[in-house]
C-alpha cells in the first residue's frame, strides 16, 4: 500500500519548481542535437523517385544484407538474452572467486572502442588465431563468415541483458520464492513458474537494446564479418559503400529504411514489453 | 609556415610520408618558407567523397581518375581537364596488380587463370569501395579477354568464377592485405605491385613471394590541385610546386624506392632491375576509358553486382 | 538443501532453503565463468599480450609518437567537451521527465533514446548531410570560413550525438524511483528549486550519475563508426584514438596499433573499478546503514 | 496560524479526489482529518501545503489567500508519512536543513543553527543521536526526526501525515502522547492525517471525518463519537451493532423491543436501522421481552482491559457487547445461556443514510 | 499436527537471533507469537516452515524430525507478511498454484482444482474477482488471497507473519475477526505473528511472547495478561503504571500507601516496583493516605469506550486510569480535582526483573 501510494504522488503536476525551463531546455536540445540532424535523412531520401527509392532499398544485395543485419542481430540478441540471464543470475545468486571482476568486466563491451573490439576478436577467431585454431578443424568457422558477425554483436551487446535483469534479480522479492516452495512448487516449477515470468520485462528491454545496438553495429563488424554480398555483407557497410560511390541519396535511403524498420521493431517489443507488464497495471 | 593537405589512399602512406619530407626540404631551399604536409589517407573513394563534402584538399592523389572526376562532377572543386594539366595524364608514377602468394608458392599460382581453379581461396577487396580491388577486377578481366577466343561474355564468366573463389571482401587495399597477411586468409592476395612489395619487405620475406602474372594493367594513379581549395587557402603556389616535385628526378626516385613504377625514363632505366616486366594493358585501351568502365562494371546493377546477383 | 552442506565455494548468496542442486550450481557458474571468460576476458588478454609482444621498449615508444599523442588530445578535447554537455543535458532532462508527468511523455524519452537505435555510420552521415559542402549549411559555412565538419566540432557532434542518451537514461529511471517527496520536504522547508536539486537530489542520484558519466566518457572515447564518417582522417590533426589505432593497423604497425588500443582499455578498466569502487561504497554506506 | 478552506475540490483526471470540502482550523488547535485510505486526506493535506494546487476553491492562511504564495514561502511545516529525511545527511543536517537554506540576509550564524537543532533534539530526545543517518535509526525515531526538521524553521502551521502509520502499534501509543504534549507546549496549529479512530480520538482537539473526497462530519472527538452525523462516521469512529426494524409513530419496534425513536429526527416511518456501539449495550439476566432484546451468549473473550460478549439474539442478528471488566466479572457470563440485553444510545437511520 | 520446538537457536553472523527456544504446538489450535521488532519471530516462524535452517535442537512436526523435510514437503501453509502473492498471475491462478504444481500422480484434473480454488474463493469472499491482478486488489483483499492460497493444498500447519500488519486500523479489525471464525470453521494448527498486543489477545488461543530471540512467557491470553511472568510482559501486554517503593515483610509501600506485597514470591526485602494495569485502578473523591494514593486529576479524555484519566501523585509521579464510561460519568472528575486512587492487582518486582 505504501508502495502504491507513493507511486500515485509522484505522478501528478505537483507543484515542484523548474518544470518550464528544464523541460525547454530538453527540447531544445533534443530539437538541435537529435531531430534536426535526423530529419535530414528523410528529406534526403526523399530527393529520390519512388521507383528510385525501391531500387536503391530494394536490390538483392541490400535485401540479403537486411537479413543478415537483422538475423544476426536478433540471433545475438537471442544469445544474450540466454547468457545474459545465466550470467546475471550466477552473479547475483552466487558467491565464487572472481565474482567481483567478472561483474565489473561485464561493461567492457561499452567501454572498449568497437574497432579495437573487432580487430581483436577478428584476431582471435581467424584460423590462425588463438580460437580459430582450435575451431577450424572442427569444422566451426567463424572469423569471416555471418557466425563472426553474430559473435561481435554478442560482444557488443552482452552488457545490456545482463545489467537489466540484474537489478530486477537483486531486488527481487525472495519471499515469492518461498511462497512458492512452500506450496510444494519444485525449484525447476518455481524458476519456471514464478521467478523467469517476473524477470520476462526485464529481460525483454535487455533484448530490445542489445538487438537496436546490434542492428547499427559497424565498427566492430566490418573487422571479422568477410563483408561477402549476400552473405556477410551488414546494412551499415552498405550504406558506407553506396557513400563511396558517390550515391548520397542511395545511402540515405538505406538508412532510412534502416532506422524505420528498426524503430518499428523496437515499437512492437515495447508494446510486448507493455502486455508483458499488464499484470502491473492499476 | 604554409600547410598543405595531401588527401590520398591507402597504399601511399610510406610514399608520401617520405616524399613530404622531401618535398619540405625541396621548398625551404627554393623559397626560404616552411611547408608542412599533412595527409589523409583512407580508400580511394572514401578519400575523394570527404573531398566533395568539404574536407579541405589542397591535392588529391588517388588511386584512378574515376575519383577526381566525381571531385569535379560532384563538387565543381576541380576544373573538367585536370588531367591536362601535368604531364603524362597527371600520373606521376604508375603500377600495376600482381600476386602475393605464401612462401614456396604451395598452390602453384603461376597466372591468372590459376586463381578461379576449384579450391583455391582468393583475397581482393571489394571493387565497390576500393580503387585498387577495380585495377585487379579489370586486370583480371582484361586477361580474360586477351586469351584466345576470349570476348565479353567468357571475361564476365571468368571474373564471376574469380569472385566465387574470394572468402573476404574488405572494404579497402590495406584491410584486404591485412587479412592475407595477419589473419592466414586466402591463398593468394591480388594486390598493387608496391603493397606486395611492401607487404614482402615489412611482414617478411620468408613467408611471402611475389607472382608476376602474364599480363596486367597499367594502374595510373594521378594526381590533382584542388583549385577552390588552394585559392581560398592562398596555397596554390606551394601546392602546384607540390605537384611538380613528384615528377622531379627525386620525386621519380621516392616513388620507385616506395615500388612505384616511376614515368621518367632515366629514374625509370635506375630502377628497372626492381620491376619485372610484363604485358600491360591501359584502361582507356581495353575499358574506354574510367567512366564508362566505372558505369558498366562498378555502378550498382554493374556487372560487379551481377556477379553477386542470386541465381535462384 | 541447506547451503553450508557444501564447501565455500558457490555458496548461495542469502542462506536458505531455496539454492539449486549443487550440480545445477555448478553448471551455472561454470557456464557464466566460460562465458564471460571467452567474450571477455580472452579479448583483453589478446589485447595487451599483442601490445606488449615487442616489449616495454616498443610499446612505450608507440604511445609517445606525435600523432599518437594528438590523438589522445583529440580523444580528450572531445571527451571534455561532450561529457559535460551530455551530463548537463542528462540532469536538465531527467528532472523534467521524471519528477513530473505531462502527456507525451514516454514520447520524449523514447526520443532521448533515438540515438541509441541510430547506426553510429547513420550518425556520422546525418552531419555530413547537415553541415558537408554538398549539405544544408556547408556552403555558407565555408563562405564564412567556418569548419565543421572534418574538423574537431564535427567530430564532438557526433560523438555528442551518439552518447546523447547515456547520462539521462541512467537518471530518469533512479530519480523516478526516488519519488518527489524529500524534494518536496525540502520545499516546505523553504528551499528554493536550485537548492533544493542541488542539495537534495544530486546527492540522492550521484551513484547513478557517476556511472551514466563513466558510460558516457568511454563512449566518447571509444566511438568509431560515427567519428569515421565525419573525420577526415588527417593524420596529426582529425585522428581520434579509434581512428588512430585503425590506420596504425593498415599500417601493418600492429603492435603500435594495440598500444594505442590499449590505452583505450585501461581507461575502460580505470573507469569499471571505479566504478565497481563507488558501487562497493555506496554498499558499504547502505550497510553502515542498515 | 489559522486555516480555511473554502469550497475546495481537486481532481486527478476524471477522480475527484476532494469535492467542495470546505473547513476551518482556528489559531493553535490539533485537528485530525480521518478517514479510510483513498478519501482524500493526504490532499486535502498536500493543498494546503501548496505541494498541489486546487481545481475549484480558496485555501486561506491567516485569512491571506494560500495560493499566492508558494510552498516555501507559506510558513507550512509537512512531516510525510514515509517521514521524507534526507538519506544522505544526518539527523544533525536533516533538522539544520530549513535553517540553512534560509536566504543570507536571513539565516542565522552557524552556532545559532548549531544551538536551536540541539534544543530541537532535545525536545525529541534524540541529541546523541545527531550525527546518525537516517537508515541507521528505528521508524519512531525517524519520525521525530522529521518532526524537529519541520520544527525547525518555526513554521506557523504544522502538517503530519499519518505520522504514525508505520509504526508498531506499542511505539504508536507512546509516540501518540508525546505528540499531544508537544502541541501542548508549543501550541502551533497542527492538522494530522489518520486512519485510526482510536490516534485521533485520542490525540486530536478536533476530529474531521473524511470519505471519498467529502467531509462527513466535523467536531470535538465526543462530539463525533457521541453524536456521529450518520451511519459512516458511526461506523468509522468505534465497533457498532446494527438492529434491523422499523419506525413507527416515533417508536422504533426492534428485535421484539420497542424503543422511543428519540435519536430520529422527525417522523420518519418506516424500516429503519439503529445503530448502538458495543458498550452502550447492557446485559442482565433478567429482562421482559419488551424493553430488552433477548439473546443467547455465544462467546465471551477477555481483551485487555474489556471483556467481549458475543450475542445472537431471536432474529438471527449476531451482536457484541464490551463489558467493563468489572461488570463482566460480577455477570460471570456462561456461553450458551440465555441473557437480555438492553441498548442504550440507539440512534436510528432510515435507508441507510439519513438520520 | 502439532509442533514441537526443542531448544532452538539460530545466529545470524554473530547475532543470537533465537537463543534456546522451546516451544509447543498442540494439533488445532491458534497460537500468537507476540514481541517487540526484532525479538525474533519471524525467524522462528520461518524455522518452522523449513525456510531457515537451525543452528542448534529440533523442529518436530507431528513428532517427526521436520529438517528430514525441505519446504515443499512440509505440509505448512506460509502467509507472508507482504503476501508474497505472484504479481503476474490473477487471484485465481494465485490460488490455483499449490495444486497445480503437484507431481503429476497427485495433481488433481482441471475441474477439480477449478471447484477446489472456487470453494475457497467463497470462503475468502471473493469469487467475483478471481480474474484480478494482485495489483488491482486492496491490501485486505490481497490478505485474504494469500490466505486461500495457503489453505488450498490443505496445510497441516498454518503459519502466517503479521497478516495484518500492513492494512488500516478497521480493516484490520475486521479480518482478524474473520480469521479467528475462519480457525474455528477449518480447525487447522496455526501459529501468527504480531507485534499488536489486542490481535493476540483477541484472536489466539494461547500467546507466546518473545523478547530478544527468547520466549518470555507462554499461556492463554488471560494468563499472560493476568498473570504475566516479568515486567516486560507486563508492559508488553498492555498499558501499565509504575510505582516505586519498598517491601518490608511483605508489606509493600507505594507513595504513602501500604499494601500487602501478594503478587511478590518470597519475602524479598528492599526497594521494589509495582504494577499495575491502568484500569485496575479505582478512583474515589474520598479515602484514607493509606489505602489509596492522593493524586490530583491532570486529565480526562475519552476515548471510544472508556474514559482516560490522567493523575498526578503526591510525589510527582504521573499515572493513568483507564474508567468504563459508566464509571466517569458517575464521577463527573474535574481537572485540577484531588482525588484518591486504589490500585487493584498490583503486581511487585524487585530490580526490575524479578518477581
Ligand atoms: N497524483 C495523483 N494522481 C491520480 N490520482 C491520485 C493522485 N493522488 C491521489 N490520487 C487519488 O486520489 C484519492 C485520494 O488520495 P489520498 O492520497 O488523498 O487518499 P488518503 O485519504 O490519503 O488515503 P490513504 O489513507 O491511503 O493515504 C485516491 O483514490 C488516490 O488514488
Ligand atoms: N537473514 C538475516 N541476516 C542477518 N540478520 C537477520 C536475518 N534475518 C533476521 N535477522 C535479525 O534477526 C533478528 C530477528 O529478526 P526477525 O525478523 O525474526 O524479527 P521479528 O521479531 O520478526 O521482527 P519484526 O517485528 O520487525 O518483523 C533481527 O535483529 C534481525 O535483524
Ligand atoms: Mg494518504
Ligand atoms: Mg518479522
Ligand atoms: O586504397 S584503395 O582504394 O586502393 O583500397
Amino acid at each position: 500500500m505504501a508502495r502504491s501510494l507513493k507511486k500515485s504522488h509522484a505522478a501528478g503536476w505537483g507543484n515542484l519548481p523548474g518544470f518550464a525551463p528544464t523541460m525547454g531546455y530538453t527540447l531544445l536540445c533534443l530539437l538541435v542535437v537529435v531531430l534536426v540532424p535526423l530529419s535530414t535523412l528523410f528529406f534526403k531520401a526523399a530527393t529520390l523517385s519512388w521507383d528510385e527509392f525501391v531500387g536503391a532499398v530494394a536490390a538483392p544485395r541490400v535485401l540479403a544484407s537486411y537479413r543478415v543485419t537483422f538475423g544476426a542481430a536478433l540471433l545475438a540478441a537471442l544469445t544474450n538474452a540466454f547468457f545474459g540471464v545465466i550470467v546475471a543470475w550466477t552473479l547475483v545468486r552466487y558467491r565464487f572467486p572472481g565474482r567481483r571482476i567478472l561483474d565489473a568486466l561485464v561493461d567492457l563491451p561499452f567501454a572498449l572502442p568497437t574497432a579495437v573490439a573487432g580487430i581483436t576478436l577478428a584476431g582471435i577467431f581467424a584460423s590462425n588465431g588463438l580460437l580459430g585454431k582450435v575451431l577450424e578443424p572442427l569444422g566451426v568457422k567463424v572469423a569471416f563468415t555471418p557466425v563472426g558477425i553474430w559473435l561481435a554483436m554478442v560482444f557488443i551487446g552482452l552488457p545490456f541483458v545482463v545489467r537489466t535483469v540484474q537489478p530486477v534479480l537483486e531486488e527481487f522479492d525472495r519471499e515469492v520464492e518461498e511462497a512458492a516452495a512452500c506450496l510444494g512448487g519444485n525449484r525447476w516449477q518455481i524458476c519456471t513458474r514464478v521467478v523467469f515470468p517476473l524477470m520476462f520485462p526485464a529481460v525483454l528491454t535487455g533484448f530490445t537494446l542489445a538487438f537496436a545496438r546490434a542492428v547499427g553495429e559497424y565498427g566492430s563488424i566490418v573487422f571479422i564479418a568477410g563483408n561477402m554480398p549476400m552473405v556477410s555483407e551488414i546494412t551499415p557497410l552498405l550504406i558506407i559503400t553506396k557513400l563511396e560511390q558517390y550515391d548520397y541519396a542511395g545511402a540515405t535511403a538505406v538508412a532510412v529504411v534502416m532506422l524505420l524498420v528498426s524503430f518499428m521493431l523496437l515499437l512492437v517489443l515495447n508494446l510486448l514489453q507493455k502486455w508483458s507488464r499488464r499484470y502491473a497495471e492499476q | 609556415a604554409t600547410e598543405l593537405l595531401n588527401v590520398s589512399y591507402d597504399p601511399t602512406r610510406e610514399l608520401y610520408q617520405d616524399f613530404n619530407k622531401s618535398f619540405a626540404r625541396h621548398w625551404k631551399q627554393k623559397s626560404g618558407q616552411d611547408v608542412t604536409v599533412k595527409q589523409s589517407h583512407g580508400g580511394s573513394g572514401k578519400q575523394a567523397r570527404a573531398v566533395i563534402d568539404g574536407l579541405d584538399a589542397d591535392v588529391v592523389t588517388l588511386a584512378l581518375a574515376y575519383d577526381v572526376d566525381e571531385i569535379h562532377n560532384k563538387a565543381k572543386l576541380i576544373p573538367k581537364d585536370w588531367q591536362k594539366r601535368l604531364p603524362k595524364n597527371s600520373s606521376p608514377y604508375s603500377s600495376t596488380i600482381v600476386f602475393l602468394v605464401r612462401k614456396g608458392n604451395p598452390k602453384q599460382i603461376r597466372d591468372w587463370n590459376d586463381l578461379v581453379r576449384p579450391g583455391i581461396s582468393v583475397i581482393t577487396p571489394n571493387p565497390k569501395t576500393s580503387g585498387g580491388a577495380r585495377w585487379n577486377y579489370l586486370a583480371a578481366w582484361a586477361y580474360a579477354l586477351k586469351q584466345k577466343g576470349g570476348n565479353e561474355a567468357s571475361a564476365r564468366e571468368f571474373v564471376g568464377k574469380l569472385f566465387r573463389n574470394v572468402p573476404v571482401l574488405d572494404s579497402g587495399a590495406r584491410g584486404a592485405t591485412t587479412t592475407f597477411v595477419q589473419r592466414g586468409q586466402g591463398d593468394v592476395l591480388i594486390a598493387w605491385e608496391n603493397e606486395a612489395f611492401l607487404a614482402v619487405n615489412e611482414l617478411g620475406k620468408d613467408r611471402f613471394e611475389i607472382v608476376v602474372p602474364s599480363l596486367s594493367i597499367l594502374a595510373e594513379p594521378p594526381v590533382a590541385l584542388v583549385d577552390k581549395v588552394v585559392d581560398r587557402k592562398g596555397t596554390r603556389v606551394v601546392a602546384q610546386e607540390y605537384l611538380k616535385y613528384l615528377y622531379s628526378q627525386e620525386g621519380q626516385e621516392i616513388a620507385a624506392q616506395n615500388y612505384y613504377r616511376p614515368s621518367d625514363r632515366k629514374v625509370a632505366a635506375k630502377y628497372a632491375k626492381l620491376f619485372p616486366k610484363l604485358r600491360l594493358v591501359t584502361v582507356d585501351q581495353t575499358f574506354g576509358g574510367w567512366t564508362r568502365a566505372q558505369k558498366t562494371h562498378f555502378a550498382d546493377g554493374g556487372t560487379f553486382d551481377q556477379i553477386y546477383r542470386p541465381s535462384r | 538443501m541447506n547451503s553450508s552442506h557444501y564447501p565455500g565455494v558457490f555458496r548461495v548468496q542469502k542462506a536458505g532453503a531455496l539454492a539449486e542442486p549443487f550440480p545445477v550450481r555448478l553448471l551455472l557458474v561454470g557456464g557464466t565463468v566460460l562465458f564471460l571468460t571467452l567474450f571477455l576476458l580472452l579479448p583483453l588478454g589478446a589485447l595487451f599480450s599483442e601490445a606488449l609482444s615487442k616489449g616495454w621498449q616498443e610499446y612505450r615508444a608507440a604511445l609517445l609518437e606525435p600523432d599518437a599523442l594528438s590523438a589522445m588530445r583529440l580523444t580528450l578535447v572531445t571527451a571534455v567537451i561532450c561529457v559535460p554537455f551530455n551530463l548537463f543535458f542528462g540532469i536538465v532532462a531527467s528532472w523534467c521527465t521524471a519528477k513530473f508527468t505531462f502527456p507525451g511523455k514516454s514520447l520524449l524519452v523514447t526520443l532521448i533514446d533515438l540515438p541509441f537505435s541510430v547506426s553510429p555510420v547513420v550518425s556520422g552521415l546525418v552531419y555530413v548531410l547537415v553541415f558537408g559542402l554538398q549539405g544544408w549549411l556547408g556552403p555558407w559555412l565555408q563562405a564564412h570560413d567556418i569548419k565543421i565538419i572534418f574538423a574537431v566540432p564535427g567530430i564532438v557532434l557526433a560523438t555528442v550525438f551518439v552518447t546523447f542518451p547515456f547520462v539521462a537514461r541512467e537518471l530518469i529511471p533512479l530519480m523516478e524511483a526516488q519519488g518527489r517527496e524529500e524534494e518536496e520536504a525540502a520545499l516546505t522547508l523553504g528551499a528554493g528549486g536550485l537548492q533544493t536539486f542541488l542539495r537534495v537530489t544530486l546527492p540522492n542520484v550521484k551513484w547513478g550519475l557517476l556511472y551514466g558519466v563513466i558510460l558516457c566518457n568511454a563512449r566518447a572515447m571509444g566511438e568509431f563508426g560515427a567519428v569515421s564518417v565525419v573525420s577526415g582522417h588527417v593524420r596529426g590533426a582529425t585522428n581520434t584514438v579509434p581512428l588512430q589505432v585503425e590506420i596504425l593497423y593498415n599500417e601493418y604497425n600492429f603492435v603500435a596499433a594495440f598500444a594505442v588500443a590499449s590505452v583505450l582499455a585501461l581507461l575502460a578498466l580505470v573507469s569499471l573499478a571505479l566504478k565497481t569502487f563507488t558501487e562497493w561504497k555506496m554498499r558499504q554506506l547502505q550497510k553502515a546503514g542498515a | 496560524m489559522s486555516i480555511e478552506i473554502e469550497n475546495v475540490s481537486k481532481r486527478f483526471g476524471a477522480f475527484a479526489a476532494l469535492d467542495d470540502v470546505s473547513l476551518s482550523v482556528p489559531s493553535g488547535e490539533l485537528v485530525a482529518l480521518l478517514g479510510p485510505s483513498g478519501s482524500g486526506k493526504t490532499t486535502l493535506l498536500r493543498i494546503i501545503a501548496g505541494l498541489e494546487s486546487v481545481d475549484e476553491g480558496k485555501v486561506l492562511l491567516n485569512g491571506e489567500d494560500a495560493s499566492l504564495h508558494d510552498p516555501r514561502h507559506r510558513k507550512v511545516g509537512f512531516v510525510f508519512q514515509h517521514y521524507a529525511l534526507f538519506r544522505h545527511m544526518n539527523v544533525f543536517d536533516n533538522v539544520a536543513f530549513g535553517l540553512s537554506v534560509k536566504p543570507k540576509r536571513t539565516r542565522p550564524g552557524k552556532e545559532v543553527i548549531r544551538s536551536k537543532v540541539f534544543e530541537l533534539l532535545k525536545l525529541i530526545q534524540m541529541e546523541h543521536l545527531w550525527d546518525r543517518y537516517p537508515s541507521q535509526l528505528s521508524g519512531g525515531q525517524r519520525q521525530r526526526v522529521a518532526l524537529a526538521r519541520a520544527l525547525a524553521v518555526e513554521p506557523q502551521v504544522l502538517l503530519l501525515d499519518e505520522p504514525f502509520g508505520a509504526l508498531d502499534a506499542k511505539v504508536r501509543q507512546e509516540l501518540r502522547r508525546w505528540l499531544r504534549q508537544l502541541h501542548d507546549e508549543i501550541h502551533v496549529t497542527s492538522v494530522f492525517v489518520t486512519h485510526d479512530q482510536e490516534e485521533a480520538l485520542e490525540v486530536a482537539d478536533r476530529i474531521v471525518v473524511m470519505n471519498r473526497g467529502k467531509v462527513e462530519q466535523e467536531g470535538t472527538p465526543s462530539e463525533v463519537y457521541d453524536h456521529p452525523a450518520n451511519p459512516f462516521v458511526f461506523d468509522f469512529l468505534g465497533k457498532v451493532n446494527l438492529f434491523h426494524g422499523r419506525i413507527d409513530n416515533g417508536v422504533a419496534q426492534l428485535g421484539g423491543v420497542r424503543l422511543p425513536a428519540s435519536g430520529s429526527s422527525s417522523g420518519t416511518d418506516g424500516p429503519a436501522v439503529g445503530y448502538v456501539r458495543s458498550h452502550d449495550i447492557d446485559i442482565s439476566r433478567h429482562g421482559s421481552g419488551s424493553d430488552a432484546i433477548a439473546a443467547q451468549v455465544r462467546g465471551v473473550l477477555r481483551v485487555g482491559p474489556l471483556v467481549r460478549v458475543d450475542l445472537l439474539h431471536a432474529g438471527g442478528e449476531q451482536f457484541e457487547v464490551d463489558l467493563s471488566r468489572d461488570a463482566a466479572d460480577r455477570l460471570a457470563l456462561q456461553v450458551g445461556e440465555q441473557v437480555f440485553a438492553r441498548p442504550r444510545n440507539v440512534r436510528f437511520f432510515v435507508n441507510d443514510y439519513q438520520i
